[in-house]
């Protein structure tokens, strides 16, 4: 009885887990951990929703009018006792989770560094108007809809958005966050399987939202050299002019490569979102919006 | 029935209970108050008189002192017959603004730190 | 001269606006037709449109709410098929340009003008009742506080025909509801049809707080006023406090789209972020002002169907004003992904999860009350146990969600759209159900029909969870919101589950609205003469069903909580009651012209016509300054026409002397 | 069964138990009224919270544009707050008049607070017409839209006080001051002094800190 949520709680997680993809089907330490909080926060809710469900229709079918047997005692209902039991139950299953929230908070804060053996990838993501941009700074090169990421290595994505807000969101690999015009938000993930999985924005966007899809590949490191010399070899350059024609609205936009990337182009993008479309350079003065007025 | 409701006349529409308000000279000293707070403000926020890093909060000790003065003096609250309304609406109001500015503060300057450039190490 | 204003506005190339503006229209014009045709227009006027009964008012605003509840159905259906047959490479038939709009229109439009309307609508038909009060505080406000939201709801319809309406969502995030994304005007229509059903909401709020603090029956003290008055007192004071934020955030998107200010733009140093904090700000304290009234409901419901007095009133009333109080701290739980830092997406995590206290307490108490009760299954109490199954399923998923890095992983899924939508239907939707139900006779003086009744419950239960649960699954595979189209053909047959389950609750709504013809066709059968036709045990039940216009000819004297109850056990002889004159409010045409002027002036800021904003502007001060001039607001019930109509309603039925 | 159980109860029910825990009835109407406006105000108060909290969020977004520093005027500030601080006690003088049924005096007061009233607003005005003339107007940075947005919404809120002050003005000269019109005066006391309020908000946190 007493692993009753439990069960309860893995049984829904099986029937999930037999399909691939989605939250239950993690590939990646982060993802792993949300998994397990997941349903270990949803066991410790069990504790208490399962027997008020069964309490509810206990009662209601035992206590039914027509119940002669039912004992229905006259007098005064006893309250200070059951009172005090119904604000103590609540009150400790929110205390223990308050518990997990406190520390799984920390640990799995977006912005936390994994600490794996290999130093982090840096990748930059920008989301345009609909798909999404990835600049390897340290490689020099770029791709559109399509993140290659070395396994076993903890990638650090720096984010930005060179137009509406956009959340990047690979399942399977876990945690998602905002993409935000003119602001840098920050997230470490690792893959710890090679494989392809779906990612897209988790925030709409506009018309071409549906589409703004990528796929995540995770391949061995000695991969993921040779698919970065291969990219670097061919294609063309995401130059200011390249980035231009690329930042025009466009749907469903088949994932392509960049052999090479104009220096700092995340940081211009930055520039130019903040100082309005048409006006890159001006923006020289413009302020971080991170000094507050005191107050 | 009329008899019965000798305690509790059927008050609703229409029917005068004066309260009691202030008088001239409760204004009067209102007003002498507000001016003296307000003179302090300026004063502090263009002197060195405050020590320079406290000044902020010195502000927004008279401007409390001030928004009391104002409650008391010019809105007469406390006084009058069924105030404590008045007083935990008040309270409540008050709560909510407290919420709503220096939440929205704590939340948008830590959002601020967060998207600097570099991340934490 | 018209502004932007073209034939273009009108969508003739778009077949699917077209033939259903056209149904709409002629449905309008037949019903006016019909109206004008049986001579009905100076009854409809002197009766309903200028008055400020808060029963009619109240009923005018459940009509709303259940009529804009038929206009979210049809999104949500039309939504449910595009997503079941739009998978992999198929398109579906609405283009994303189209489906943004349903879905914008449908959270809009099932938020501001069905669940609030409902909300109010109870609260304004029962509150006075149960206070034992002659009506509001202020009835020609309450008036103009139904109106405006009737204004704002025509606007948000008329963009179905004139424009079109935002794409933007139901929370119109800027920089994406930014004149540079969004230059069209349906953002503008969405924030103006807002803005002046605002307005209304909050002068409803203002009435309502100073209602069932300062016009009380004698003897009601705080701890003697019925559970529902409490939830809706905590309703408005949450509303009070919570709108103007939500007012104030418009005003700022406004006066960026209008004037090109920087609040929430990408350039001009703007800050995107502070619009959603703004908008949670008011957004979550929202979700409380819709559930407060309906756990108002479900207490009053289960007490009266228990045949007992509820569970420990005490903390039902501190759950009450604690879930009121919290409701303003938990806000940032909507966007914990915009990259907040540990400490602060932990603190608001765990304010979150406080609140499942004083919920879970009152669900306690529900359930201690059917404990050693005499439970009557009549189809309001099948709604709240019902709704005490379902929510808590919901609750717990709320809770889930509040768990910041479980968040991280579902946030904006298909999960999160089931968790609102299981706390919305199985809470508020049920709640307000359940209240049309159970108030019903007392509004119109005959019951309603049980069978078809309990048939609805099934349907809507049935259907929520078919409809719901596979967006549970669908959430949890990774499938977010909002999706014109399908990636995954894999999740088709939980999507096809879902269309059922939508089809089922139609069925629902059928059963509904049959029961409403049969119970009208029946009603000399159905009429309820005693006034109380469940037993119950608060204030309203001891007046006649329906009300007369003054509620109670005298005054009652309230002695303990449950006061009708108490009368009831008490139950000695009257002495003949001696009727005195009573001012009553005379019916004004005020809310109706004013609204007519905000919907004029709303229409000509949409579309940029200036001269009809400053005319319309003007007409509508024009009629505050008149309706604020006028002294002669009440008119006089003799006490000889008060005896008159109590004679003809209880002289039969008067206890012997 | 029905009403008839109602008038059955025994009436009396004891002062001191209920008086003070809001058990004595429906309060008088001046009572209903003033304590509808007090809620009112406070809503409109959270309004203020909201513009309030987006100025402390902006003001240091200048996009290059001016800063704080370089465009308030510290003595016209002073002068405005003195117009307001006065205009409240004459408010509060002139509605002590209109509770003793004095509207000759009330009348003078009145004017005394209309006029300063007006020049709060001309100083405003002018102050925010030379903004604008610098180039330093509401579109200019999310800092000076923040500003023109809250200054400004508690200018249209005087401006609003002093035309309802007309109205009421105009109610007085016809009707006398009768209770009606009493009640409405308490209304726009209320409002009037509440506009204060906001503004010890705006001076502290909008001028005195923005050039500190
Ligand atoms: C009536 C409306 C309503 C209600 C009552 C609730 C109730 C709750 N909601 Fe929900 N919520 C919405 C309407 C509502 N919500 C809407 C509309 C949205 C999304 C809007 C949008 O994005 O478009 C939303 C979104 C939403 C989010 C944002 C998710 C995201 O965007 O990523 C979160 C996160 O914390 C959340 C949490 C909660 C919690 C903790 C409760 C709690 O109040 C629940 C408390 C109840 C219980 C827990 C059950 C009963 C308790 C017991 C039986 C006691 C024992 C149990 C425990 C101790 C766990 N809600
Ligand atoms: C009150 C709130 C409310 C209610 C009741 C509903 C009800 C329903 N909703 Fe909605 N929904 C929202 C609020 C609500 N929704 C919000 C806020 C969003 C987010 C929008 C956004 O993303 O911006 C949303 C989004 C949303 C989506 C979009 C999901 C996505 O983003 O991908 C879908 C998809 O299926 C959906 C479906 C439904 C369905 C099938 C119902 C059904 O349950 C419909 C039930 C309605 C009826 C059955 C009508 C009943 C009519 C009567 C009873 C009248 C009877 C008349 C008389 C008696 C006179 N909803
Ligand atoms: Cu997001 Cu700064
Ligand atoms: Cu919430």
């Amino acid at each position: 009885m007493r692993h009753a949520p439990n069960a309860a709680a893995l049984i829904i997680a099986a029937t999930l887990a037999g399909c691939s993809g989605g939250i239950f089907d993690p590939k990646g330490p982060i993802a792993a951990a949300q998994q397990e909080l997941l349903i270990n926060s949803t066991a410790i809710m069990l504790v208490v929703v399962i027997p008020v469900i069964l309490a509810t229709l206990g009662f209601a079918w035992w206590y039914r009018a027509s119940n002669g047997r039912a004992r229905r005692p006259p007098g005064e209902n006893y309250e200070g006792r059951i009172e005090f039991v119904t604000w103590s139950i609540p009150a400790l299953i929110v205390i223990l989770l308050s518990g997990v929230i406190w520390i799984s908070t920390w640990q799995l804060d977006p912005r936390r560094p994994i600490g794996a053996k290999a130093g982090a990838l840096r990748v930059e993501v920008v989301a345009l108007d609909w798909k999404w941009l990835f600049i390897y700074p340290d490689l020099g090169v770029a791709a559109v809809n399509q993140l290659v990421i070395p396994v076993e290595t903890p990638i650090r994505f720096v984010l930005t958005s060179a137009t509406v807000m956009n959340s990047f969101f690979i399942p399977q690999l876990g945690s998602q966050i905002y993409a935000m015009g003119g602001m840098t938000t920050h997230l470490y993930l690792l893959a710890d399987k090679p494989g392809e999985y779906s990612g897209f924005s988790a925030m709409f966007s506009g018309d071409g939202f549906s589409d703004m899809r990528f796929i995540a590949k995770a391949v061995p490191a000695g991969d993921f050299n040779a698919w970065v010399k291969e990219v670097s070899g061919a294609g063309s350059v995401l130059d200011d002019d390249g980035y231009a024609a690329l930042a025009k609205p466009s749907k469903a936009v088949p994932p392509r490569t960049y052999r090479s990337v104009r220096p700092n182009l995340f940081e211009h993008i930055i520039d130019q979102t903040v100082s309005g479309p048409g006006n890159a350079g001006i923006g020289a003065a413009w302020c971080r919006p991170v000094k507050q007025a005191g107050g | 029935m009329d008899g019965d409701n000798q305690a509790f006349p059927d008050r609703t529409p229409g029917v005068e209970e004066r309260e009691p308000t202030a008088n001239y000279l409760s204004y009067t000293v209102g007003l002498t108050l507000a001016i003296l707070a307000t003179i302090a403000s300026f004063i502090v926020s263009q002197t060195d008189l405050l020590w320079p890093p406290g000044i902020p909060v010195g502000l927004v000790v008279l401007a409390f002192a001030q928004v009391g003065i104002h409650l008391v003096f010019f809105l007469h609250l406390g006084s009058g017959s069924d105030h404590t309304n008045n007083i935990l609406a008040l309270a409540f109001g008050v709560l909510i603004v407290f919420l709503v500015i220096t939440g929205s503060i704590w939340i948008i300057s830590n959002l601020n730190e967060n998207m600097l450039p570099m991340p934490m190490e | 001269m018209l502004g932007r204003l073209t034939w273009a506005a009108i969508p003739f190339n778009e077949p699917l606006p077209l033939i259903s503006m056209g149904v709409v229209l002629i449905v309008i014009l037949a019903v006016l037709a019909l109206v004008v045709i049986k001579g009905w227009v100076p009854y409809l006027w002197r009766e309903w449109l200028t008055s400020v009964d808060h029963k009619r008012i109240g009923v005018m605003y459940m009509t709303l709410g259940l009529v804009m509840l038929l206009r979210g159905f049809a999104d949500a259906i039309m939504m449910r098929t595009q997503q079941t047959i739009a998978i992999g490479d198929a398109q579906g038939y609405l283009p994303p340009d189209h489906y943004n709009q349903i879905f914008s229109a449908h959270g809009t439009i099932m938020i501001f003008f069905v669940a609030m309307p409902l909300v109010i609508g109870l609260m304004n038909f029962v509150v006075p009742l149960q206070l034992g009060a002659r009506d509001v505080a202020f009835p020609t406000l309450n008036s103009v506080s139904f109106w405006l939201t009737a204004a704002g709801a025509l606007l948000i319809n008329v963009s179905l025909v004139v424009g079109n309406f935002a794409r933007t969502s139901w929370w119109n995030y800027p920089p994406l509801s930014e004149l540079a994304f969004s230059p069209d005007v349906g953002v503008d229509y969405y924030l103006w049809s807002l803005q002046i059903s605002g307005i209304g909401t909050v002068l409803t709020g203002v009435n309502f707080v100073t209602t069932i603090l300062k016009v009380r029956a004698p003897g009601m003290t705080y701890f003697r006023m019925p559970v529902f008055c409490w939830t809706a007192l905590a309703a408005n004071m949450l509303i009070v406090a919570a709108f103007p934020i939500l007012t104030a955030t418009f005003v700022m998107l406004l006066l960026d789209r209008y004037l090109g200010m920087h609040f929430f733009t990408n350039d001009g140093g703007g800050n995107p972020m502070m619009y959603p904090n703004l908008f949670w700000a008011w957004g979550h304290p929202e979700v409380y002002i819709l559930i407060l009234p309906a756990f108002g409901v479900y207490s009053e419901v289960v007490a009266t169907f228990s045949g007992k007095a509820l569970f420990s009133y005490r903390s039902m009333v501190l759950a009450t004003l604690g879930i009121c109080i919290l409701s303003f701290m938990v806000w940032l739980h909507h966007f914990f992904t915009m990259g907040a830092g540990a400490d602060v997406n932990a603190f608001f995590g765990m304010m979150s999860t406080l609140i499942a206290v004083p919920t879970g307490v009152k669900i306690f108490n529900w359930l201690f009350t059917m404990f050693r009760g005499r439970v009557v299954f009549t189809t309001p109490m099948l709604y709240a146990v019902g709704f005490m199954v379902t929510f808590v399923i919901g609750g717990l998923t709320g809770v889930l969600l509040a768990v910041p890095p479980v968040d991280f992983v579902l946030h904006n899924s298909a999960f999160l759209v089931a968790h609102f939508h299981n706390v919305i239907i199985g809470g508020v939707v049920f709640g307000a159900l359940a209240g049309y139900n159970y108030w019903f006779p007392k509004a119109f003086g005959f019951t309603l029909d049980e069978r078809l009744g309990k048939a609805s419950f099934w349907c809507w239960l049935v259907g929520f969870y078919l409809a719901f649960t596979p967006l549970y699954v669908l959430g949890l595979k990774g499938m977010t919101r909002r999706l014109q189209h399908i990636p995954d053909p894999s999740w088709q047959p939980w999507l096809l589950v879902a269309e059922v389950g939508a089809i089922v609750i139609f069925a629902g709504i059928l059963c509904q609205i049959a029961q409403l013809y049969v119970s009208i066709r029946g009603r000399e059968q159905r009429r309820d003469l005693s006034g109380d036709p469940w037993n119950g045990r608060t204030l309203e039940w001891a007046t006649a069903s329906p009300p007369p216009a003054y509620n109670f000819a005298v005054l009652p004297q309230v002695e303990s909580i449950d006061a009708f109850w108490h009368m009831k056990q008490a139950g000695r002889n009257a002495p003949a009651p001696s009727y005195v004159t009573i001012e009553m409010p005379r019916n004004s045409p005020v809310g109706f012209v004013i609204a007519f002027f905000a919907v004029v002036t709303g229409f000509a800021l949409i579309w940029h016509i200036w001269w009809l904003v400053v005319l319309g502007f003007l007409a509508a001060v024009v009629m505050v300054l008149v309706a604020g001039w006028s002294d002669d607001r009440e008119r006089e019930v003799s006490a000889a026409e008060i005896a008159q109509i109590e004679q003809a309603r209880l002289g039969p039925r008067q206890p012997a002397e | 069964m029905t009403v008839a159980a109602i008038q059955a109860v025994p009436s009396v029910v004891p002062t001191e138990l209920v008086r003070g825990r809001g058990g004595g009835g429906p309060a008088p109407k001046r009572t209903v009224v003033a304590y509808g406006f007090w809620i009112f105000i406070l809503s409109d108060i959270v309004m203020f919270s909201g513009l309030f909290a987006a100025y402390a969020v902006l003001s240091g977004n200048t996009a290059g544009g001016p800063k704080p520093v370089e465009l308030f005027n510290l003595r016209n500030v002073f002068i405005e707050t003195m117009c307001l601080l006065f205009s409240s006690y004459t408010c509060g003088l002139g509605a002590l008049s209109a509770e003793r049924r004095e509207p000759g005096r009330f009348l003078i007061f009145a004017l005394f607070t209309f006029v300063l009233g007006s020049a709060f607003l001309i100083i405003e005005a002018s102050e925010f017409a030379s903004m604008v003339a610098k180039g330093a107007g509401p579109s200019r940075s999310a800092f000076l839209s923040s500003f023109f947005t809250l200054v400004g919404t508690h200018g249209v809120h005087v401006t609003a006080g002093l035309l309802w002050l007309v109205y009421l003005v105009a109610q007085v000269m016809t009707k006398g001051l009768r209770s009606s019109v009493l009640r409405r005066l308490l209304c726009w006391s209320l409002f009037w002094h509440a506009l204060d309020i906001v503004w010890v908000g705006v001076f502290t946190l909008v001028y005195l800190m923005g050039v500190e």
